[in-house]
Parts: structure tokens; C-alpha cells; sequence
């Protein structure tokens, strides 16, 4: 009869379990998977590539994660990353420790996504709104101060406004804060925060006294529930409503922006890895559209296929990063700038 | 007296309604998943792969990452638990050590599972760099496990008779004999009805998966401990992020699968539980 | 004059012993179960090839003097012993005593038959498979003497694989005995094994003692006073946890030189 | 095998088995010193009088406040929501199990009760997300789409069969000999329930209550879903609110760098949750060992 074969489970485990401790870390997986991670802005459209992709070659394996944009960008450049997604240009901070970790990367704009500050439908009263409007209403001094329609302008209706935005740890926070109130993350917090554009949709959707703010792709997808606010960049500018042609022509600012990828240098080396990559920036602009975002036009799609079959690396933006004012035609140097 | 009778009939009529009320909101909860979900349940949606539409996305990988996990997680905290339980039960004294170690197994059971999160976070993710690796959600969900284990093992085996390791004893086999032969077999069916419980308690656990850092998009199935994977709660939590009804009708449907894994391994549970109080009155 | 112990004298009650090397020797036994005490300075030979009746009312101590001979006191947690038992003249409590090897000498059989939910093949086989006895035929070869000593072979030969609990009541605390007799101890505890027995199968076992003297130092706890009369060459009775008379069973039941013990065993009392 | 060999392999069965009981000793210790490390870190840049005490959540914003009494006041307020739908209920539903219920009624309306218990909580978030809240607001306006008052009701649905199943086990601990001598004296059912069984079992009760209340605290996934992410200092069950728990979820989720102390706070928030509810366990545990015929 066996003495015993619990214990030798027993050991088994915990001597494991210290051998991995010891060694540091995981062998490598038996098959190779294409790493994504990063913005959730962008994820529906890395997932429909994914998706796309999985379908033509369905042994390629594409795993994606929602870290956030500065989350991609971590791991992009401590290395153990394939591509990082991001709503917004890399920050020189974050270039600059991805030098020093010696990952080189290939940024890659893939489309245009529009924030939308969007209203209950049978809000009346709101015609459009300005830049300058904006910042009274969301900049942090508004907390617990900016409470009602008619404080915001007067002639508005004295009834409570129930303000929705992106939570706090979102790359369209960043985005939304930093053009709007002048400083990233400078914003009240008297507001319901979500990470999941759907709540937001959901809450200003229910509320008649509600304004909210997300990417344009969830105001797409549920236009008939909520209604779009025009924006004026400036007080004697036109009022500009979000659509895609106004967030391609550049004329819906500030609050429309392009949405990257950055795939790590070394990692093109790797052929599903270029194989995805290529495949990515060859038909992102056939479910763009789809999915609410806007394409590139030709002219810049064309260049920046061009990019990455170079391999070229580093960032179209340096220290100016979180200003839109240049067209990506411009920086591509397709437009005198 | 009268009164008081009134009154006791009227605690009696409140009882049973407070019972039915409460049983009611349960058939409430499950007409609605799948009043929501059921149409949604189809072999396509099983076998399927994750999609940003809808109606052809499909629960496979997130499937398969359970059961991968449950599989892995068991295999982890099965043999530490169940080997911590024999030592407080069966080579247990009365003494300090032992005494620390109870108050401690009663405590960690009643840790919120996203505490075991950051846990993991902290331990399996970031110090031993293990990602997202199926490795790094099994072992955090063992830890979770580990007081369920050691808590029903012990229960097992104080069901076991004294007379059973007396006669074993009184026979010169060691304690180490005794345990193996004569008490673990005893303990089996009562043992593995626990164990169910607490694999059916982890299949359900979502937030220490969120925390460690749960993937959105896994389309495949995992082909190793070291493999990235997603988990039926998640993709549910995914799902139920998303815009648009279609989404929902798809989180109910994920539901209706995880309710119906929970149902499988519970039945398995019961019918372990009966065999062995069968095998006891014989 | 015999050897002064070394430790306490026995208590004015213990009974000298006749003869020189007792088989087993309590010497000033005490026993308590945390702050309960259960056995109190108990002095007492058993001789090899006998029967000892250990009789006297509930909660004297009988058992748990029965159970102090292999150590089983040790696995109910708080017991406390003082005093000594000596098995062939060594120490059982001695640093280093071996309690397996001790409780493969001193086999145990238990007031309430407590088979194995196994086979009875498997009963009686596991005492040797523990010991490390591989060979088949030589565990076949010991299964059959000992269910043959038992006297229970006849028996249950064509049904050595149904499970032990299948078995009737006596049938099932003879396997006991068997499966104690298995690993050929030298002496045999007995708990009141016939206690929960009906008279016919409570014979058999009698019976049986008789024949196992032959081969065991046999220790019995009773309660029936007409069974230690039958069965027992010398009987010790115990109360309040205290030795009271010890002698030869015919002296202790006709002739008792106390009177707590004539009140006993007359009935007056227990 | 000599005797030697066998109590070498003996003791070294013996040290392993204690060695696996100690590794749950090493779990906590573990979770302490995650914990405590990580919030070492975040004190050492917030000082625990700013977070014990500051009534503004806002660490990912421009100017950051690390007063957590919100997602304090937040989750106490969900837990009291459960608390008050779970405790009475349990309750009521123990007595009428224990005194009144026939054996059929038992045998069916306990284990039907586990099942509620065994339902994962991310099904309940489900549930109140998309049908509890909905109904609600269809009776009460003003409500908001995410609120601490529909998750508090469903975790109360949650936590009520550890409430009720463990002041049952109170009830029945109670000796058959005081209901009999108040059965004897002429007294109801219901007056010996209340006068003489519920305070012989109210040790054991309170043990359950508290017992709820940690697990009404800790639990994650239903208020992750269905509360909102809005740190606020209200007693108002109406609006969205942000537990502890759901606010480890939020980061977990989302964008935060992993040297900030926004990320840390998970940590200290954590430690606090730890804290809390080891103190709750410990009260309960304490209380139960109260109970009369409690075992050990």
C-alpha cells in the first residue's frame, strides 16, 4: 500500500511555488501573443482590429487590456509590452524613460475621436455652448459653487444642473481637462465619474437638468437618446457640432483629437506582431467609421503606412504634446504648418 | 391573552411572508437573467470568440479561463488546506501555535475577497512578475480559498468517529497511517461536498480578478498555466460596461452559463453529500 | 521480603504479588483528564498468560487504567500521568519509548466494535499492510489464523470481501479481535467487549478469552460481575478511581477483604 | 521500516502538515505587509490625519484630497441600506424557521435560502443594475440611475441567509429546557421567542448582525456596478456614491500610474477596509464564543 500521495502533492506545490518565487518570473508562453494595452478611448477600435484580424488569420493570439493610456505607456516602455494604445500624443516624460529603458517605438495616429458634451433632448435652452462657458462650469473653483442653469448664463432656467464626465483615471479626462480648464486634471468633483462612457450615456439620458461629456463614439451610438452640444472655440467664433466632418476638418476644437498606437520597435521584428500591426494600419479606416470614430483621409493614412513600413521612430509631438492646434497633415509635414 | 395569541399568529404570517418575499426576489433575480438572457444561449455562443458586436460575440475563452482557473486554484490551495486542516484536527494541541492558527483561518474567511486582490497585487503580480498570467489569478484565488478549504476539511474530519482512529491507534499505525488510511477515506465524501462549495464560491469571484488585472479581450483559449485568460465574471462585468442592449442580452446570457456551472458543480455536491450519508446508515 | 519500589509504596489496599515478574506492572498510576482526576496511585502486577478482570462501577477508572497500558489516554488532549507502567519490566513512559511499537505489543479491542468500513479481508490485513507486510500470501496466510482464532473463519470465509459492517454484532467485534490477534501482540486489552452483545454471542467470546490465555496476558474491563467470575484468574477492583482489592478472582468474589468490595460484588451497591 | 526510519517520516509528515497550517499565517502576514507597505508609502506623502479625517475624495484630480470619510460615509451608508432590509428580515425569518415552520417547510425554505447566498455577486450587480434600480425609480423621481440605495437593497438580499442561518444556529443553541419552562408557564409562541429565546440567543444574533456587517462592507462587485463612482459625504441613499471597495475597483480599472499616490491610496483604502472589518470579525467571533453551548 502507497504511504502516501497527499504529501508529495503537499511539497510538490510549496516547493513550486518557491522555485517561481526564486526564479523571478514565468518562462515564456508556449505560443507567442500579440500584447495590447493601454486607452479605452481606443479600445473598441483595437478590439474590432483584433477581431478582424483573429477572423483572417485565427491563429494569430491578440490579448488586449484597459491599463489607460499612461498604463500602456509604463509598460510599453518598461518592455514587456507589444503595442501601447493611447488617446493622447506620448508625453516627452514618458518618451524620455522609454529612451532610457532603450525601447524605440513606432507611433502610428489611427483615427479621430471627438469628445461630445451632449444634454438631455428635451433640454431647450442650450444652444451652444462656449469654450469659456465650459471652463466656469467644470474648472474646480465651479465645486459645489456652479450649481444651477441660470448660473451658468443668465436666461438659462434656475433648476439644478447634474453634470456626468469621464472618471478621474481616463485618458478623455486628461484630454477634456487640459483643453477645457487650461490645466490637465484641473476639474470639479462634484460630478458623476465614470470609466464607462455607457453610465454617462445612461445618466444624461435620464435626467432632463443633465449635461455630460464622452467620446463621440458613445454619443453616436446613442444619438437618439441625448443631444449634442455645438461648440464655440471662441466668443465671436462659429458654434461647431460635433460630426465627423467637423471633427476631420479640424473645425470642431478643441475637443477633437486623434488616437494613436505605439508599437514597440523590437517587437516588429516579431512577424505576427508586424503582421498585426500592418494589418492595423492598413484597415483601421474601414470599421473607424463603424465604430464612431473618424478615419484618416487618404492622404494621411497613406503616410503613415509609409511610417511604419520605415520603422520610423519617435513622437510627431514634443513639448507642445497636448496642443491640437496642428493639424496631423501638418506634422506629417503634408501641410505647410 | 387573546392579544398575545393574535400577535403570535400575526409573527407566525409574518415569517413565512418575509420568507416567501425573500424567496420571491430570488425567482425575481433568476426570471429576470433569464428572461434577458435566454434567447442569447446558443452552441454559437458557447464555441464563440469575444466581438465588438453583440450578436456574435461568444463566451468561450472566458469558459475555458475558469475552468482553467477553478482547476489550477484547487490544485494550489487542495493540498496546503487540506493538510493544514489535519494538522489542527488531527495532530493538533491545545497550544499557542495552534490556537494562533485557528483564530487566524476564522479571520481570513471573513477577509473581503478584494483585500486577496490586492493581495495578489501586491505578491504574485508585481514582486514575483507574473502578469496576467492564469498562474498569478489561480494562486491569488487559492489564497481566497485556502480558510474555505481548511474550514470544511476540518468540519470533515471532526465527522469522522473517534473509534475509527482508536481502532486504527490500538493497532500500532502511526498517526501519519491512521490519518491516511482510516480517516481522510472517511472523510472523503464530506470533504469533497466542501470542497465543491468553496470551488463554486472562486468560480463566482470577479473583484480580486479586476484588481491583479483582468484582460478585456482574451479571443482565444488558454494553452497553458502561463497564458493570458479572462474569467466568466469578467466578461460578464466587460459586457455589462458596454453600450447598447445587445451587450446586456449578453451579460444575462453569461450569467445564465456561470448559474449553470455554479448548478453542475452544486448538484455534484449534494449527490456526494447523499452517497456518503447513504453509506453511513448502511 | 521483596524489592522496595523506589517510588511510593503501594497504597495499603494493593494486593502483594506471588510471583516474581509481573508481565505488565503499574506502579503508583495516576491519571487525570485536565483538572479531573481518573486514577489515583494505582499499584497493581498483571501476570503473563493470565486473564485480569478489571471490575467496579461506572467512572471508576477502569478504562482509562485499561487505556493508560498502550498509551491510548495520550491522543485525548489535556491527560496527565504520574507514576509508571512497566511491560516486562521497562518503562512505557520512558524517554524514547516507541508508543507504535508499544501499542503493536499491547493490541486493544473496544467496548463498541469499531471495524473498519472496509472489507473484512481488509480488517484484519490492515494492521499487517501498516507494518510493512507485503507479500500476499503471507497476509492471506495471517488473515486466516487470526480469523481462525478468533474463532469467526468458518464463518465469514466465503464472504471475506463483503464490507465488515455487513457483519452481524458479535460477528463484527470478533473480527476486532481478529484484527487486534493480526499483528500477534503479546497482550490483549479488552474494553467490555461483550457489553453491547446479546448472551449467545456474548458466550462465544468468552469462549474465546479462554482459549486466547493460552497465547495472551489478557486485560478485561467488565461490568458484568458473573463474566469476570467466569473469564478472569484475578481480579482488581477499582472505586472512585482508587484500587481497592486486588487478588484471585475466586478470593475477590468469595472471600473479599473489604467491605466495599463484598458490597460491590454482592450487588449491595453500583 | 525500522522504528527509526518511521519516526523520521513521521516527524517530517508532522512538520510538513504544520507547515501547510502555517501558510495561512503567511497569508496574513502577507495581506499586512502588502498593506502596510504600499500605505507606508502613500502616508508618507498624505498624512493620516488628512486621510482619517478630510471630507473631500478627490486623488485623481488637479489638486488632489486624500480624505477618505466619503467612501467611508459611502460605504457605511450601503452597508446600513443592507443592513436594514437584512437584519429584520434574517431575523424574523430565523424565528419563524426555528418556533414556527413545520419540518417540510425547513427542509425546503433553508437550503433555498443557501441558494441566495451561493449567487455570484456580479449576478447581483446585474440585478440591481438593470432591474432593481429601474423599478425603483419608477416609484420614487428623482432617483438617480446609480444609487447607494438599489445595491444596498440587493446586498441586503445578499447577506440575508448569513444572517438568518446564523441567528438560527443562535435560536437552536438556546436549551429546549427554557422554551419548555416558558411553554409550561402558558406563554406563545412569539412570547417565548422574544422573552425568553432571543435574549438567551442574543449574543449569538449579535454575532450575525456584525458578522453582515462586515460582509455588507467588504463586498465589491454589486456596488462596483450598480452605486456610481462619486466620492460624496451624504447620508442620501438617492444619489451615486462610491463605496471603499468600489473605488479599489475604479483604479484598478483605469488609468493611474503605479508610482503615484492615487495608486497607493488603494493600498491605505485597502488597509482601512482590512482593518475595519478584522475588527468586526474579532467582535463577532468574540460574541459568538459567547453564545450558550458554544462549542469550543
Amino acid at each position: 500500500m502507497r504511504r502516501s500521495r497527499l504529501l508529495p502533492a503537499c511539497g510538490l506545490v510549496v516547493v513550486s511555488t518557491l522555485a517561481l518565487a526564486a526564479c523571478g518570473g514565468p518562462p515564456a508562453p508556449v505560443r507567442a501573443v500579440v500584447t495590447i494595452d493601454g486607452s479605452s478611448t481606443v479600445y473598441p477600435l483595437t478590439e474590432a482590429m483584433a477581431e478582424e484580424y483573429h477572423r483572417a488569420v485565427p491563429d494569430t493570439r491578440v490579448t488586449i487590456g484597459v491599463a489607460g493610456t499612461g498604463g500602456g505607456f509604463r509598460r510599453l516602455c518598461r518592455g514587456n509590452l507589444d503595442v501601447a494604445t493611447a488617446s493622447r500624443p506620448i508625453a516627452p516624460a514618458e518618451a524620455a524613460a522609454c529612451r532610457t529603458a532603450g525601447v524605440a517605438f513606432v507611433e502610428l495616429p489611427v483615427a479621430y475621436d471627438g469628445i461630445t458634451v451632449a444634454v438631455h433632448p428635451s433640454n431647450t435652452w442650450v444652444d451652444a455652448l462656449g469654450v469659456e462657458e465650459l471652463r466656469r462650469l467644470w474648472r474646480h473653483e465651479a465645486q459645489g459653487r456652479l450649481l444651477r442653469w441660470s448660473q451658468l448664463r443668465p436666461g438659462f432656467p434656475d433648476r439644478e444642473i447634474h453634470l456626468f464626465g469621464a472618471g478621474a483615471d481616463s485618458g478623455t479626462f486628461d484630454y477634456f481637462t487640459g483643453v477645457i480648464t487650461g490645466a490637465p486634471r484641473d476639474s470639479r468633483g462634484d460630478y458623476t465619474a465614470s470609466e464607462d462612457d455607457n453610465t454617462l450615456v445612461q445618466g444624461v439620458a435620464g435626467d432632463p437638468g443633465a449635461l455630460g461629456y464622452f467620446g463621440f463614439a458613445y454619443f453616436e451610438a446613442n444619438q437618439e437618446y441625448l443631444r449634442a452640444v455645438p461648440i464655440r472655440l471662441r466668443e465671436d467664433g462659429p458654434a461647431v457640432l460635433p460630426t465627423r466632418d467637423t471633427i476631420r476638418s479640424g473645425e470642431y476644437q478643441p475637443l477633437a483629437r486623434p488616437v494613436f498606437v505605439y508599437v514597440n520597435a523590437r517587437s516588429l521584428d516579431r512577424p505576427d506582431v508586424r503582421a498585426f500591426v500592418e494589418y492595423y494600419a492598413t484597415h483601421v479606416g474601414d470599421v473607424a467609421n463603424d465604430l464612431g470614430y473618424v478615419p484618416l483621409d487618404d492622404r494621411v493614412h497613406a503616410a503613415i503606412r509609409a511610417r511604419l513600413a520605415a520603422r520610423q521612430t519617435g513622437s510627431l509631438y514634443g513639448v507642445e504634446a497636448a496642443a491640437p492646434a496642428r493639424t496631423l497633415a501638418a506634422r506629417l509635414g503634408l501641410d505647410p504648418p | 391573552m387573546i392579544g398575545a395569541r393574535r400577535l403570535d399568529g400575526l409573527v407566525h404570517g409574518l415569517g413565512a411572508s418575509v420568507l416567501v418575499l425573500a424567496l420571491s426576489a430570488l425567482g425575481l433575480l433568476l426570471w429576470d437573467v433569464v428572461h434577458d438572457g435566454v434567447g442569447r444561449v446558443s452552441w454559437a455562443f458557447l464555441t464563440g470568440y469575444p466581438s465588438r458586436r453583440a450578436a456574435t460575440a461568444g463566451i468561450l475563452p472566458a469558459l475555458a479561463g475558469s475552468v482553467w482557473l477553478v482547476v489550477m486554484a484547487t490544485a494550489m490551495a487542495l493540498p496546503v488546506g487540506v493538510g493544514g486542516a489535519v494538522a489542527l484536527e488531527e495532530y493538533g494541541s491545545r497550544g499557542r501555535w495552534a490556537r494562533l492558527i485557528e483564530i487566524n483561518i476564522a479571520n481570513l474567511a471573513g477577509v473581503p475577497s478584494i483585500i486577496y486582490g490586492l493581495l495578489g497585487l501586491g505578491l504574485f503580480v508585481r514582486a514575483l512578475r507574473l502578469e496576467h498570467s492564469l498562474v498569478a489569478g489561480a494562486a491569488t484565488l487559492a489564497l481566497l480559498m485556502l480558510p474555505l478549504v481548511i474550514i470544511t476539511t476540518r468540519e470533515a474530519l471532526r465527522s469522522v468517529p473517534v473509534s475509527l482512529r482508536e481502532a486504527s491507534l490500538a493497532l500500532g499505525a502511526t498517526k501519519w497511517q491512521t490519518t491516511w488510511h482510516q480517516v481522510l477515506p472517511d472523510a472523503l465524501p464530506r470533504l469533497l461536498t466542501g470542497l465543491i462549495l468553496a470551488v463554486s464560491r472562486i468560480v463566482g469571484e470577479t473583484a480580486p480578478l479586476i484588481v491583479i488585472g483582468a484582460l478585456a479581450y482574451v479571443p482565444f483559449v488558454p494553452d497553458g498555466p502561463w497564458s493570458s485568460f479572462t474569467a466568466l465574471p469578467i466578461q460578464i462585468f466587460a459586457w455589462l460596461a458596454r453600450p447598447g442592449t445587445g451587450f446586456r442580452e449578453n451579460a444575462a446570457a453569461g450569467i445564465l452559463v456561470l448559474l449553470v456551472v455554479l448548478l453542475i458543480t452544486n448538484s455534484v455536491a449534494i449527490w456526494l453529500r447523499d452517497r456518503s450519508s447513504r453509506r453511513r446508515d448502511a | 521480603m521483596g524489592p522496595q519500589h523506589p517510588g511510593r509504596p503501594g497504597g495499603p489496599h494493593a494486593a502483594e504479588s506471588a510471583e516474581v515478574g509481573p508481565k505488565i506492572a503499574l506502579r503508583a498510576l495516576s491519571v487525570s483528564y485536565g483538572d479531573r482526576r481518573a486514577l489515583t496511585t494505582v499499584t497493581l502486577p498483571m501476570q503473563a498468560h493470565r486473564v485480569t478482570a478489571l471490575i467496579g462501577p461506572s467512572g471508576c477508572g477502569k478504562s482509562t487504567l485499561l487505556r493508560a497500558i498502550n498509551r491510548m489516554n495520550d491522543i485525548i488532549p489535556g491527560t496527565r500521568v504520574e507514576g509508571d507502567i512497566l511491560l516486562d519490566g521497562e518503562s512505557i513512559h520512558a524517554a524514547g519509548t516507541d508508543v507504535v511499537a508499544l501499542r503493536r505489543r499491547v493490541g486493544m479491542v473496544f467496548q463498541k466494535s469499531n471495524p473498519f468500513p472496509k472489507s473484512v479481508f481488509e480488517n484484519v490485513a490492515y494492521g499487517l499492510r501498516i507494518t510493512g507486510v507485503r507479500d500476499r500470501r503471507d497476509i492471506e496466510e495471517r488473515v486466516e489464523e487470526s480469523l481462525r482464532a478468533a474463532a469467526l473463519w468458518e464463518e465469514v470465509r466465503d464472504r471475506l470481501h463483503a464490507p465488515a459492517l455487513t457483519l452481524a454484532g458479535g460477528q463484527q467485534q470478533r473480527l476486532c479481535i481478529a484484527r487486534a490477534l493480526a499483528v500477534q501482540p503479546e497482550v490483549l486489552l479488552m474494553d467490555e467487549p461483550a457489553s453491547a452483545l446479546d448472551p449467545m454471542a456474548t458466550q462465544r467470546i468468552e469462549e474465546l478469552i479462554h482459549g486466547l490465555k493460552r497465547t495472551y496476558t489478557i486485560v478485561i474491563v467488565t461490568h458484568n460481575m458473573q463474566q469476570a467470575a467466569r473469564v478472569s484468574d484475578t481480579t482488581a477492583f477499582l472505586w472512585m478511581g482508587q484500587l481497592v482489592e486486588y487478588g484471585r478472582t475466586e478470593d475477590v468474589f468469595t472471600a473479599p477483604r473489604e467491605r466495599l468490595t463484598e458490597d460491590y460484588v454482592t450487588g449491595r451497591f453500583g | 521500516m525500522t522504528a527509526r526510519t518511521r519516526r523520521v517520516v513521521e516527524g517530517l509528515i508532522e512538520r510538513t502538515l504544520w507547515a501547510c497550517a502555517a501558510v495561512s499565517v503567511l497569508v496574513t502576514v502577507g495581506i499586512v505587509l502588502v498593506l502596510v507597505w504600499e500605505a507606508a508609502a502613500f502616508f508618507g506623502e498624505v498624512s493620516p490625519a488628512a486621510f482619517l479625517g478630510g471630507r473631500t475624495w478627490t486623488p485623481l484630480f488637479y489638486d488632489p484630497q486624500f480624505g477618505v470619510l466619503p467612501l467611508v460615509t459611502g460605504t457605511l451608508l450601503v452597508a446600513v441600506i443592507a443592513m436594514l432590509v437584512a437584519v429584520p428580515a434574517g431575523l424574523l425569518i430565523a424565528v419563524y424557521l426555528s418556533e414556527y415552520a413545520s419540518t417540510p417547510v425547513r427542509r425546503f425554505g433553508k437550503p433555498a435560502l443557501e441558494v441566495l447566498a451561493g449567487i455570484p455577486t456580479v449576478v447581483y450587480g446585474y440585478f440591481a443594475l438593470l432591474f432593481v434600480t429601474p423599478w425603483l425609480r419608477t416609484v420614487i423621481p428623482g432617483l438617480a440611475g446609480l444609487n447607494a440605495l438599489g445595491p444596498g437593497l440587493v446586498l441586503g438580499l445578499m447577506i440575508l441567509p448569513l444572517v438568518s442561518s446564523l441567528c438560527e444556529d443562535a435560536l437552536s443553541a438556546v436549551p429546549r429546557g427554557l422554551r419548555e419552562g416558558a411553554f409550561a408557564l402558558g406563554a406563545t409562541r412569539l412570547q417565548a421567542a422574544v422573552g425568553v429565546v432571543l435574549p438567551a440567543a442574543m449574543s449569538g444574533v449579535s454575532a450575525a448582525v456584525i458578522l453582515a456587517m462586515s460582509r455588507a462592507v467588504g463586498e465589491t462587485m454589486i456596488v462596483a456596478i450598480a452605486a456610481g463612482q462619486q466620492p460624496r459625504l451624504t447620508a442620501n441613499p438617492l444619489v451615486p456614491i462610491e463605496t471603499m471597495t468600489a473605488f479599489i475597483v475604479q483604479v484598478s480599472l483605469g488609468d493611474v500610474p503605479r508610482d503615484t499616490t492615487a495608486y497607493r491610496a488603494i493600498f491605505a483604502v485597502g488597509l482601512l477596509l482590512f482593518t475595519g472589518t478584522l475588527g468586526l470579525n474579532l467582535a463577532s467571533d468574540w460574541l459568538r464564543r459567547r453564545m450558550p453551548g458554544a462549542v469550543r
